[in-house]
């Protein structure tokens, strides 16, 4: 009674740090401390589930330590090991064996455990439901993971008339839990059954969604594991996974509708709208056998806020986007989180002499600011982010090698050799003297494309707001 | 009421433009001006003719005028042909001539000349001395730029990176601060001085640099500046200095009412100067505020031009005469009651100020 | 509708904490900046293999002979488990690039 | 080596400047300077002398020479006096006459013009016709403001607001973007046209606005412009001439290539002017985009000053020169090897285009 | 301390929909729009006169002769309702202003 | 039973509709629902509080009747007869009402019912509880509202050494309800004597506290009320009293935390800080007799916002402050909001000819936006709002009446002939004709002091972020 007390309050404050450690998680500046705390909580409730009184308690502690030591030893690795840019495919992986870990105690629930009592309807729907819920998330999660890793191809495993199979497939998996919950039924061939049909449905839900569109698929994946974690909750009158779970699972929810707003998109574009009409996230533009990379304008703003010197390299573009306005804003903003922020200004710039200089004298740009053709070459190799605005054959890397180009010889801003470089254009287009620019394709380069003016706008209100 | 209007013999402008012809006319006035007097600018006799005036000869406008307007006062000879109780009114004539105070009170005149008006707010609508002094402040830029043999803005071109030209304002009344404003837009880096510690505030607000002279004995009671004493003028002297040998354009517009113009640039400073430097001198006509200014001309010292144009703003005569044309109007405004009919409020301190000669009302 | 409306009344307040636990769920995500999507999915996951305590009180309620259904429970404890560390872990480390430099 | 440099008889700029010059004597060229090549440019003999130049008499200068500078092609005769194999390179002259043609055969020499420059993104770096377009543009529009009866500004002012001239800019190449963007930051509310469709964008990246002359024959394929079809002419003519009729200023640049100057302002669009009005033109020296252009001279017209002035880089000798020096020094960087010997390239186009004349190896 | 820990079993589930409410108040306001604050105050004012319903119970079950306790019930009614009417109204008035005029 | 379920239901309605409300309230655009929202989620509440079965019912539902008919015609007219500026002083009343009606209820649960079991410890502290915070909440803010009011003078009703004499109260206050709750004690000296000191705690809280913190108090208050209500949820083991009141009590207070720092302030600091030092909120500066209104900036920007022609009037202030860009920025946001934006040039603004139009050309403001003196004061009686920034002579209307002025004559701009007239400076001091100027003690005039440019930077943030 009293012990059980203890732990009902460890339980609870198991919950409470999640709530904190989600909302922590909320803000760049908290979001470390808000892991740690979730962590924390995590770390609660598992003791207390180890330790808690039980009616029904064989220990089998051993069993228990064991399989926590090997899956943290697993987890641990593998997080440590994955590069920054696998992490996605590896968040879903991850969550995919959530989701099995899910199937496999539903499964022993309506297999293994000897029956004592009968289970009431409620019971066994929320148990076939969590076995379900967690297979699709499984299956669903390693489809996922294996289209951001570039082992599936995007119109791999997608079957016939995909929306209408799919339709098909969770009717009558909803409706097998519905009648096997009524009669109260519990047969291995139904639950062999249902079980399949779960995972398959998982693939086929998945498969059809074009690679770029993961992420959203990968959070609302993350909700499903959140149900069934609250499902399993229920089962076992489990506070800390009921609670724990339904806020995983709505705070999916509503982050995956938020990543369908970031991208412009509504949920059911991104899961009805499939593979082939997906292209609008993912329009990597390729020239030639070459493939230039695009950054998300808020991963170019957290990019930029937390750089230590920026050069921005202006262009024709900047003058015909009409941009001085926007990119001196972004200086401003850059210039007072502590970032360095100067202009490299190449002498052919624009298509005047002094064009950028008439520009950026429009916005009162500082003098000192700006960086001649000498002076920025020396400063390019330590700065840490260049953003170049619209700026293409004055940047062209090709200018110093290639001798056949027309370019040749022409001396250029070496923008390559800076930590890393975003480029705003709205194309793949040569500037004016007509010539492909390597830089593009470079493995430090980031394409940003749109009008210049509208992407530094983007990048500002990312840089105020979300930084 | 006859309202004339004299052409100026040795000045491009003119005192009313055809625009304020109109609406005198149309308020009911007559209006006469003297044949060709806005030729030399752009405005034709016929423009006057289609605003309602009538042109006429010169010695028929001077014995007809009851209100007669001029931007520079006509001889005492030809005021001896105004018609008795006569108004004159003149823009920018200092009045200094002795003969046309007898004439003028031997004749019963009552003269105005705006030279005098004073600087406070509500005779701001009637200041000729800012108006062009405005001009003249803009104008000095132009003109700097044009005789630089260099780029103002900066320049980062296939030819190599030009620095933008350094410009040195010397005294920031109101056509110092046109020229800063003029010299900041072409790209020019600017730096300021005046005697007058509110002026720091002033270019600022333009966005210039304002250069320090360790101490000041500053006065504020009236818009004009004062002498200085020997030890500031030593100060100011070593600080200008050094700022002028690093200036590409330095343009100097300090003055003291009724003195000689302060000389802000010695030989010492043209010496230091950069060959090829231009030194615009808008006190040219109180003797200049550097040493080797001659009025109206320009002289080359040391490969420094030094332009001691003190006409600037009669260079630009449409505007120039459309600025003055609208401040004597609104001066007129002040002489004129409802009925259209001249009454004088001797009350008035801009009345009072600007009068140089009065009706003796015993006469 | 009777075990329903039963099931209701016995838990009015599980009702009312699940509720409120979905509208604080809503309410914390949803004024969060972009930028801070993916780790917070990352975490949000992490969290989700709370599941793996099911897993834990599996085990300890089976037999100790019961091997086929331990093995399972070892499963289930290990895949959680990899997704708790691993979940958190990897957080961590999406979420060092925030550390301001200075 | 010895690079020379020449004094310009009727140029008040100079090929080379000190800075330029102190590079080549860094690089162990030996530099000689004809005595008071930099006078005019404000850029004495003594600089030169600090740069590691000498100076010499101009005939020593024309017999030692192994590299000569110069922006205008000597005389035939003083060609004459030059060595057997000498190399020449001169700035902007068009060397058209034959006869020196002959004498460089004759002596051996080989001669490049930059007037002859690809304008390819390469060569920009050398571009002299850029770089004195530039001044040009930059210069029209201060010499228009200053001719200008008018503000540029717009002002709102005790005495009235004053309306923000209007500029148009006929041509926007390189004279005519720096002329749009020099007007547009005095403040001036500016327009601008030209043939090649391409240019709009960049008039409007200069925040100007462009005038439409529906439908165009245009050339993209080379820089220059080439002339255009009759129907277009007429249309173009009509639109202009509305256009210039609401203009303060209007600034001309167009030309094409090898050909007179296109006519852009006729008589008919001259009497639509208003007086006081401002033209520059700066293809004077190609016989003018103004039918009255006159070179060199400011002729009135009917109240409309058209300024003719094809020697607008020439006289802001100082960054001109040093632009020009830049710009040659660039040019000269590709004749020489790394061990500072001449090595004439034939493969690059640049060589190619701008060569006048070729030592015959058999010779 | 015995009592204590028996009523936290007792309401467990109370204490975390408690628990739940309050971060849930916490969030629903916190990144709320300066200008929005007077009638935000306002609004949660009048839902705080759902105290009324106390005041409505009580007199339900006060005996219907048991005048002065109805009294004080009809006091509670009255100044409750106030609250609740005023507080929604004026609320109500308050936000007029951000209607779009267009 | 059944029935009984339909009443949970019913109260469970009324406590999402609380929250959504609370949720719409947040944002300007869906505010006004929310309220909604909420009072339908309150009539649900009170219906089903009047129907629901009761174990004791005697009914007397005419009393009820009478009860909301009179409670709620006297809500409404207060509500629909109170003039905007001083809602908030009502909002204060209703408030205190709420309170006094937790305390009636209280104090008749101590005493008027018939105790037919002796009541639990929890159960008499809760009940004391909300005696106490109700006590304090009704006559807390009936000081506010007579303060607002300005029925009370700023120093009144203050006690010696106030911070000292509350903490006693406070202390005296709770240990006897934790004494009282423990003894099981009920008798009616004891209670009446807590009520006399809560109701004088109450009085003695707010007092000290300035007048311009007054909205920080009310919000504080109203978190009071929401408790109180919660505690007598707990009473009546109502969920409804419950959820509504903890919700309003933990929102009030974090309203109460955003609106201190709104104010730059912390909590702490406006409740001890107290009478005298709270100078900073109430600076509305005296000139002779005279006083300038002073307004916060998120309701200039809201004005701003929410008006269809806004005419800009810049001065020399505006090129002291160098505010032009900061102008130009919130010309454009407002512009995008759809408010028509000019600016109204006066002759002589400025400290030289065509002073203003040099800066706003600098950032390019069109000159089809610019007014000279004619065309503004054309424009100006139709005119929404006026912002004078940094101007003063050029604006003062004594130029047009007061012969004696320096300025007698000059021509001005009628900025005073405008719906409302924010005015942007730093202090109350005359500008270059060194005379007072009358405009800003008009009623349409309203200050914003500080310096121009930080004042508009600070309005297009709230423009941009609140409105
Ligand atoms: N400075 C001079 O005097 C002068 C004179 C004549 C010619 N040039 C030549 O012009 C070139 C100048 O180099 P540069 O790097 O400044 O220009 P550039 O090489 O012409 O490249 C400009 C780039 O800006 C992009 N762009 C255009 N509009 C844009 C918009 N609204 N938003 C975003 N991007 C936009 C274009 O790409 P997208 O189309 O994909 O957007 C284009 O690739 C040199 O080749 C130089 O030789 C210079
Ligand atoms: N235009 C001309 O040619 C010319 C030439 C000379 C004189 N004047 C005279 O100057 C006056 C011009 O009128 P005006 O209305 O433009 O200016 P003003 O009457 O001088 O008033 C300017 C106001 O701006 C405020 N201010 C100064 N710095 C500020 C800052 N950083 N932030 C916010 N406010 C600031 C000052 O109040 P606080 O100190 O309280 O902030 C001051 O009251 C007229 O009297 C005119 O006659 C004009
Ligand atoms: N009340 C009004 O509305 C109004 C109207 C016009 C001018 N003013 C004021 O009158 C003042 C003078 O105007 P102005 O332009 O006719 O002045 P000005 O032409 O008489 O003198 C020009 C400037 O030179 C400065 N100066 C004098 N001696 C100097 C020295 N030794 N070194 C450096 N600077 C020196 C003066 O301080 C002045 O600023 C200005 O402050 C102006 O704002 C006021
Ligand atoms: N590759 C490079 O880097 C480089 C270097 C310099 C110049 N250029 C380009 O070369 C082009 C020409 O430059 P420029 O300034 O020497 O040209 P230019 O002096 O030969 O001509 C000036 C302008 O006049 C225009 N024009 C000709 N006939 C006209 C007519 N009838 N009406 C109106 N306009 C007419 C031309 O189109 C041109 O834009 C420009 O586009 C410039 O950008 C390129």
């Amino acid at each position: 009674m009293m012990s059980s007390f203890w732990f009902d309050t460890a339980y609870f404050a198991g919950v409470l740090l999640f709530i904190i450690g989600l909302q922590r998680l909320g803000h760049p500046a908290t979001a470390r401390r808000g892991n740690l705390l979730a962590a924390g909580g995590m770390g609660l409730a598992i003791l207390a589930a180890i330790f808690s009184p039980l009616q029904t308690d064989y220990g089998n502690f051993l069993w228990i330590i064991l399989g926590l030591a090997i899956g943290a030893a697993v987890g641990f690795m593998a997080a440590k090991r994955v590069q920054m840019t696998s992490m996605p495919q590896l968040v879903s992986l991850f969550n995919g064996l959530g989701g099995a870990c899910a199937v496999v105690i539903s499964m022993v629930q309506l297999i293994g455990v000897e029956q004592t009592s009968p289970m009431s309807q409620p019971e066994l729907g929320t148990i076939l439901l969590t076995l379900v819920v967690g297979s699709v998330a499984f299956t669903g999660s390693l489809v996922a993971w294996a289209k951001l890793d570039g082992r599936l191809k995007d119109n791999a495993l997608v079957p016939p008339f995909p929306t209408i199979f799919n339709m098909g497939l969770l009717l009558v998996s909803l409706g097998m839990v519905i009648y096997l919950a009524i009669i109260g039924e519990g047969s291995s061939l139904w639950l062999i059954s249902l079980l399949a049909i779960s995972l398959v449905y998982g693939i086929t839900f998945v498969s059809p969604i074009g690679g770029a569109d993961m992420p959203v698929v990968i959070s609302l994946l993350n909700s499903f594991t959140g149900l069934t974690a609250a499902l399993a909750g229920l089962i076992y009158g489990n506070q800390v996974m009921l609670m724990g779970g339904i806020l995983v699972g709505s705070s999916g929810t509503i982050l995956t509708v938020l990543m369908c707003k970031a991208m412009n998109r509504s949920l059911w574009n991104v899961i009805i709208g499939g593979f082939g009409s997906s292209g609008g996230g993912s329009s990597s533009a390729a020239a030639g056998e070459q493939v230039a990379k695009e950054l998300s304008r808020p991963d170019a703003a957290i990019l930029l806020a937390y750089s230590q010197s920026v050069i921005i390299v202006p262009g024709y573009g900047l003058a015909v986007a009409q941009a001085q306005r926007a990119c001196r804003a972004l200086d401003n903003e850059l210039t007072a989180r502590g970032v360095d922020v100067s202009y490299a200004i190449h002498p052919v710039a624009g298509r005047m002499p002094g064009h950028m200089n008439v520009l950026l004298a429009e916005v009162d740009v500082p003098y000192e600011k700006l960086l001649d053709l000498e002076q920025a070459n020396e400063a390019l190799p330590n700065t840490d982010v260049v953003i170049v605005v619209g700026a293409n054959d004055v940047v062209n890397p090709s200018a110093r090698t290639d001798t056949g180009s027309p370019i040749y010889g022409m001396p250029i801003l070496d923008v390559d050799k800076a930590g890393k470089v975003l480029i705003m254009k709205r194309s793949m287009r040569p500037g004016y003297a007509g010539v492909q620019n390597p830089l593009f394709f470079l493995e430090n380069s980031f394409m940003l494309f749109g009008d210049a003016k509208d992407t530094l706008q983007a990048l500002l209100q990312e840089t105020k707001v979300g930084v | 009421m006859i309202i004339a209007i004299l052409k100026e013999p040795k000045d491009p402008r003119v005192a009313m433009v055809p625009k304020t012809v109109q609406r005198l006319t149309k308020a009911g006035h007559t209006v006469w001006v003297e044949s060709g007097a806005g030729d030399t600018a752009y405005l034709s006799d016929a423009a006057f003719q289609e605003a309602g005036a009538e042109t006429h000869a010169r010695t028929d406008i001077l014995k007809s005028a009851e209100v007669l307007f001029s931007i520079q006062a006509p001889s005492p000879e030809e005021l001896q042909l105004c018609q008795t109780g006569a108004t004159l009114i003149f823009a920018e004539s200092a009045v200094d001539d002795p003969e046309i105070q007898r004439v003028a009170e031997e004749k019963g005149l009552t003269g105005f000349t705006l030279y005098n008006l004073p600087r406070t707010t509500r005779a701001q609508a009637m200041d000729i001395l800012s108006s062009m002094a405005s001009i003249a402040g803009y104008r000095s830029v132009l003109v700097a730029a044009a005789k630089l043999p260099r780029y103002f803005p900066l320049l980062m071109t296939a030819a190599g990176t030009i620095p933008p030209a350094r410009v040195l304002v010397l005294g920031a009344g109101v056509a110092g601060l046109q020229a800063i404003a003029t010299a900041r837009r072409l790209g020019a880096r600017v730096e300021a001085f005046d005697v007058r510690k509110a002026t720091r505030e002033e270019v600022e607000s333009l966005g210039a640099k304002f250069v320090d002279v360790p101490g000041s004995d500053d006065d504020q009671t009236s818009g004009y500046a004062k002498e200085q004493s020997k030890a500031y003028l030593e100060r100011q002297r070593e600080t200008i200095l050094t700022h002028i040998s690093q200036a590409d354009v330095v343009i100097t517009t300090a003055q003291v009412r009724g003195r000689k113009a302060p000389i802000l640039v010695d030989e010492e400073a043209l010496n230091a100067m950069k060959p090829g430097s231009v030194i615009v001198d808008l006190a040219a006509s109180t003797g200049g505020n550097c040493v080797r200014t001659k009025d109206q001309e320009t002289v080359v010292y040391n490969g420094v031009q030094i332009i001691g144009d003190s006409s600037l703003a009669a260079n630009m005569p449409m505007d120039a005469s459309q600025l003055l044309s609208s401040n004597l109007n609104q001066f007129l405004s002040l002489l004129i009651n409802k009925e259209g009919e001249l009454h004088l409020n001797w009350e008035d301190e801009i009345l009072e100020a600007t009068c140089f000669t009065r009706k003796k009302i015993t006469a | 509708m009777e075990a329903f409306i039963a099931f209701v009344q016995d838990n009015l307040l599980m009702i009312y904490s699940v509720t409120f636990a979905v509208f604080l769920g809503f309410e914390l995500i949803s004024k969060v900046p972009t930028v801070i999507h993916t780790p917070l999915m990352s975490g949000a996951n992490a969290i989700s293999g709370v599941v793996i305590i099911g897993a834990i009180l599996l085990i300890r309620q089976t037999p100790s002979d019961d091997y086929l259904v331990l093995s399972f429970g070892l499963l289930g404890v290990i895949l959680g488990m990899i997704n708790v560390v691993g979940g958190f872990a990897v957080t961590d480390r999406m979420l060092e690039m925030f550390k301001k430099k200075k």
